[in-house]
């Protein structure tokens, strides 16, 4: 059997892959490096996209194609964030919006978790309320809202009820897939080891789903912090102070682009700040200590 | 370092006749009355002979403004205080106020134990929206009255009705048909009418807005759509019954529900149609949403007004011309 | 499952486990694949018996419905046992726990006391050679180390499933695959030693024939397509020469079953 | 060794899991059973959480707990649900709003597949753009809308751009996931058959990520849709039709319950039926070929 | 990476691959293993060498560096082959894929048209004597099954990735460990039969003695902690004595080696 059709080796572009092999050559002594050199490998490139938005930006900008008052100056809004911030404004909004993010998204997974569970493992439950846990998470908050004022009023309840609703199909979901796929071999050990349902969800089930549940993690505190936007944006009262969905919806109601943007950059750098101190190092964590996550 | 404005916003474009189309803004709201009855008896159609009418419904402010800015819609029925905010952002250049549609209609009204305004304080008064018409009127007369310790809550109108039933708040200051609807449904009482705060009881409600590129291509439409608000107004005034079926009927298709006989009537008595823009109340209004504290300083109202379609209007219909108030340059 | 049938004096001669009939199919119709058909065994209690089959002959299967992972499609199975405990073909550690924590889960799960567990824990870890390794994770070990750490695992698991006076069963699939000649044999020697002071009984699968005739006290071989049990040898306290014997036997069987499942 | 503990096997109430095991013993004849059973055992579980649902809402209402104008009675919802299934209005609101999500959500998986790729398995590419992606997909739609409608105005491109905006950090972030938990012995065993980057993903990357892709699918069609509810509530015009957003918000805007839960409801029979008939047949057989998911 | 000092007129006589002070240390700081240190090790083209070790010495390391699976800490690996195919240690199968599909797979990457890769395919499952099973996909296949199907995408990856008229070279890492005695023999032949057919040069791991005494030329024993080369054997061409009394010398080393490990 002498290799008989042996040039038709490559079937790819092999300049593309090239290129991409050189921005990904692993660094072998990756972990004998200085701290500050590692420092300048996480912070070093979304400072690059940073500046290439804001420099595609301000050309945009300066070619004047837009009119101002459809795209202000990166120094108008830079000017309006700088305000807000050295004020101590900004600090407010986020405080306010973020200390309920992150209290209802923690509820809301201590009620998704054992939704999760049964759904994924009890064939009955999942037939009967899988599809409307999908249901649930692709209906959008804002229809929750006016049911939810009309219900509990403008007050903390609804907008905490809105969360709940926004994030707990979200978790769920992101739980039940991890269950689907953990290799069937794992839950079979347990069961010899003579784990039943409790044990084998505690030792087995959830350690092994922890990838996939994570991604849902992040899924639903992106529905979370979502939901909460829309709350705050229709449920607005001085007794529940002001978050940077009311922020930014002050911004929308004056038709005022450079408010709209710095509470667009106010989100997404908290969006971007929980992403890089909590949900990064824990996925790295997981991942690392399965073997798992090639490029993290 | 910005290359010179687009050549669009600077130099005035030519009249280019009347238009193919024309999409005109407005909400389904009684506020909004001159559009509803101008729709509903064909009265805008009739004006513009051969341009297309698309009538485009909004339910709130800021997304019309919106559309205006962004140049989805030509001409749009909007209130006073977002009229001035679209202006405030963008200039003469792009928006111009082309004439006044309604005035009055909008009231505080107040929970039976309320009987002065000093017995609002603790209490919780809602209104609209930040930074809405009826919002800086609040803000202000609750400045002017030295109170302190009055918590305004910002609600839909719709729940404001319910949150008044529930009684969490005390009173609310709102638009018609809102104002009617607290008093009959849910037995508040007007603490204060809003007509009474300004001379001669006269201040816009609704306006009509134009995109002044179309207002400089297309005069002719802008005029028929004019004639059209005025032959609304007309018809209001002559026969109410009719205008008032008529507004009941845009809200039943436009939204599957109507106003109550006894809520239209009251909402209708609170209300004025009128083209004057009321162009002298404008710099106080802009001074106001200073002293509501949500604009840092007044902003120029140069150029915010263009009569010259409405004078041309009026001067045909053998009704007396609208002062500018200077604002027109 | 018990055999209500026998007078209650004959329990002390129960059998461990008996297969009557046991047939096990997987899917069904055009596609079904008869894995098990017929199968009747039976082992005594505290007695080793090695398992002999061409690959893919439903070894595994036969071991999977022991331990009741799998249910049967027809015939019975009779346990006379605590839960048996059960050492995979593949070594199946969870991947997020060092070696050593995969060794302490069943004891955990058991609801062993701590300072007992890591005891425990340290010494199988040093019974499977691999003391040093404790905290390393199943990715950063070699295939045998994996297997190893499996076999700690689940004597473990056997040592404590045990519950209530009943008999230990240990059921093992190809145990010692990846190890090298000495390492194995140093392991069967302690399996030796554990199976006598416990008195479990083991079932044991393998494909070395002269590992089956060195371990066991019986073999018993079983055919492909459909498996099921073609003989036995009772290989027990054999001499080295019977031994060899035995394992010829068997080998040439063992071809003869194969030839035979080729020519079908 | 003699077992010395062997009292304390057991560790959970056996009631509850003996229960939850009746639930869910496996039905070993399962693939024979004749079709209007198999059926049956589809449709009848959710019909069960149905049945609940509306005689739980049919209790609160008859004990008028609350009153009518905050919770109508089913029956009233039912008859304006009715009224507008019957004119086929209903179906128009659904056609408009399914066609457009649809058409957004391929295009969006279309753009976000490759993007999650190279995140994925780009280093650089990942430190720079990975967070952004996660801020991204916290971001609410409706921060998009104003500054949307002032650069496209009231146009299908509105919507499309806000619902591409919901649905494309989603599902990238969800390929990436999948990606991340990909056994690494697969990506070996493919490049040692001499499968470079573009063969690599076709062939290995891409289908062992489908499992946790799919899970990100699902997530990104709820974003998607639920972008588009909060574009077409924000963005309405005679040119972009009446969707199901746009009957909700009318609803909202008169504070007339029976319309918001009647729309409430539509979404949500859009939602689990793409559920049902999209994602759910589409994960079945994802994982019964890998010989994953036990409850399915 | 060829050696550029050697005349261009030697190259006929040019190793395979060759390995020099091959140095491969996991980790960094105290967690490190040093897992391969020192290694000098030649293959000559067409050769067949078999590797032995204790579990976890080192050997599926060596097989990765050699693959390019992963980069040396220290030392050189020169490479006068073509891509050389690897059957790993697991089975590594794609599990969305059946059995021929599996096959099939470094076909379709290499871009060998649709008739003549499903026809090699079933030539490749009958070699392997799994001709029966292809449309199934490997969580329906028994772990002999699964060896069985790795081992025959192996030799389609072997006899395709040669290219530019390069020698070729197969790494294969324990690949008949899971099969029965029977089973084992026939794929034994087989296997050299592709080898002496297609000339590839051979790096074979196992811990059966037996069989690398067979099987190979030359077989070279690893130590542990570091891996190192301690011995080598030539076993071409010996009479069946002569092998057995090789076979007692390498399990006789291959015992010290350990014993010294314990003794470290
Ligand atoms: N889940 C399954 N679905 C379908 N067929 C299966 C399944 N599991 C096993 N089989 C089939 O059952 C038969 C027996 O498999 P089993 O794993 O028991 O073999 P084995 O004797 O353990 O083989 P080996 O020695 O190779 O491990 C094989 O033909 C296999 O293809
Ligand atoms: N990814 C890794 N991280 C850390 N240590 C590793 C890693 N891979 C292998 N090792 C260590 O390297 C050593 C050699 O492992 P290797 O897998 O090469 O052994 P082996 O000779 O193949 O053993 P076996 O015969 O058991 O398969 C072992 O001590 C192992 O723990
Ligand atoms: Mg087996
Ligand atoms: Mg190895």
């Amino acid at each position: 059997m002498p290799p008989p059709d042996a040039g038709v080796d490559t079937v790819e572009p092999d300049a593309v892959a090239a290129g991409l092999d050189a921005l990904d050559t692993p660094d072998p002594g990756s972990s004998r490096t200085p701290v500050w050199r590692r420092i300048a490998r996480t912070a070093v490139p979304p400072l690059v996209t940073l500046v290439l938005v804001i420099g595609v930006w301000q050309a945009l900008w300066a070619l004047a194609f837009w009119p101002e008052f459809k795209l202000p100056a990166p120094a108008t809004v830079g000017g309006e964030l700088w305000a807000r911030l050295t004020s101590g404004e900004a600090l407010g909004f986020i405080w306010t919006s973020v200390h309920r993010a992150v209290l209802g998204f923690l509820i809301g997974v201590a009620i998704a978790t054992p939704i999760g569970l049964v759904v994924a493992k009890v064939r009955f439950v999942r037939a009967a309320i899988g599809p409307l846990l999908s249901g649930l998470q692709s209906l959008p908050s804002v229809a929750w809202v006016p049911a939810a004022v009309l219900w509990f009023g403008v007050t903390p309840t609804t907008i905490y009820v809105v969360l709940l609703l926004g994030s707990i199909p979200s978790i769920a979901n992101g739980l039940v897939a991890g269950i689907d796929q953990i290799p069937p071999i794992l839950p079979r050990a347990g069961k010899v080891m003579g784990a039943g349902r409790l044990a084998g969800a505690r030792h087995i089930l959830l350690p092994a789903a922890l990838p996939g549940y994570l991604a849902g993690l992040k899924q639903g505190w992106a529905f979370s912090w979502r939901s909460l936007m829309a709350a705050e944006i229709i449920a607005t009262s001085p007794d529940l102070g002001t978050g940077l969905g009311a922020y930014l919806d002050n911004g929308r109601f004056l038709a005022d682009m450079p408010t709209v943007i710095s509470a667009i950059v106010l989100i997404l750098f908290v969006g971007v700040g929980i992403e890089l101190l909590v949900f990064r190092p824990l996925e790295r964590v997981v991942l690392a200590a399965r073997g798992l996550g090639g490029a993290l | 370092s910005r290359r010179g404005e687009p050549d669009g916003a600077a130099a005035p474009q030519a009249d280019q006749g009347a238009a193919a189309e024309v999409k005109l803004a407005y909400f389904p709201n009684v506020t909004h009355a001159s559009a509803l009855i101008g729709l509903d008896q064909g009265l805008f159609q009739k004006e513009l002979g051969k341009t297309k009418l698309t009538p485009v419904k909004f339910n709130a402010g800021p997304e019309e403004t919106a559309a205006l800015l962004g140049g989805s819609v030509d001409i749009g029925f909007i209130g006073s205080g977002p009229a001035i905010n679209a202006f405030a952002k963008s200039g003469p250049d792009t928006v111009r106020v082309v004439s006044g549609a309604t005035s009055g209609g909008a009231q505080l009204v107040v929970r039976g134990d309320i009987h002065s305004p000093a017995d609002l304080v603790g209490k919780t008064v809602a209104d609209p929206q930040q930074g809405n018409t009826q919002d800086v009127a609040l803000k202000k007369w609750i400045a002017q009255q030295k109170l302190t310790g009055v918590k305004i809550q910002n609600l839909d109108n719709a729940l404001t009705l319910d949150e008044f039933k529930k009684g969490t708040i005390a009173g609310a200051w709102v638009p018609e048909p809102w104002a009617s609807r607290l008093v009959l449904d849910a037995g508040a009482k007007v603490l204060v009418d809003e007509k009474t705060l300004w001379p001669g009881g006269k201040f816009p409600t609704t306006v009509v807005i134009v995109r002044t590129q179309f207002l400089q291509q297309h005069p002719a439409t802008v005029q028929a759509v004019l004639r059209g608000v005025l032959d609304a107004n007309d018809l209001a005034a002559s026969n109410p019954a009719e205008a008032k079926a008529a507004v009941n009927r845009q809200l039943k298709q436009l939204t599957g529900k109507t106003l109550p006989a006894a809520t239209i009537d009251r909402a209708f008595t609170g209300i004025q149609l009128s083209t004057d823009p009321l162009a002298s109340t404008y710099p106080q209004l802009a001074k106001d949403q200073v002293t509501a504290g949500i604009a840092k300083s007044a902003p120029a109202l140069d150029g915010f007004l263009d009569v010259t379609q409405l004078n041309a209007v009026l001067t045909k219909a053998g009704k007396p011309a609208v002062d500018a108030a200077g604002l027109d340059k | 499952m018990t055999a209500i049938l026998e007078p209650e004096t004959q329990s002390t001669v129960e059998h461990a486990v008996r297969l009557s009939g046991v047939r096990k199919a997987f899917g069904t119709g055009a596609r079904s694949v008869v894995a098990l058909d017929g199968v009747d065994l039976a082992v005594e209690p505290g007695e080793f018996v090695c398992l002999l089959g061409a690959s893919g002959c439903g070894k595994t299967t036969l071991l999977n419905l022991v331990a009741g992972l799998d249910a049967v499609s027809g015939g019975e199975i009779e346990l006379n046992t605590a839960r048996p405990a059960v050492m995979f073909q593949e070594a199946a550690l969870m991947p997020w726990l060092t070696a050593s924590r995969n060794v302490e889960l069943p004891l955990r799960i058991a609801g062993v006391k701590r300072a007992d567990r890591r005891r425990r824990t340290a010494e199988l870890l040093d019974l499977v050679r691999l003391g040093e390794v404790g905290d390393k994770r199943p990715h950063e070990l070699s295939g045998g180390m994996r297997q190893r750490v499996a076999l700690a695992r689940a004597l473990a698991s056997a040592v404590h499933g045990a519950g209530g006076g009943k008999q230990a069963l240990l059921l093992m699939d190809e145990p010692f695959s990846a190890l090298d000649a000495i390492t194995r044999d140093v392991l069967q020697a302690e399996l030796l030693r554990v199976w006598r002071t416990t008195g479990t009984a083991v079932l044991f699968v393998t494909h070395d024939v002269r590992e089956a005739v060195r371990l066991g006290q019986r073999v018993v071989l079983l055919s492909s397509r459909p498996g099921r049990v073609v003989q036995e040898w009772q290989v027990d306290r054999l001499s080295a020469a019977g031994e060899a014997k035995t394992v010829d036997e068997i080998n040439g069987r063992l071809r003869e079953v194969i030839s035979s499942h080729a020519a079908a």
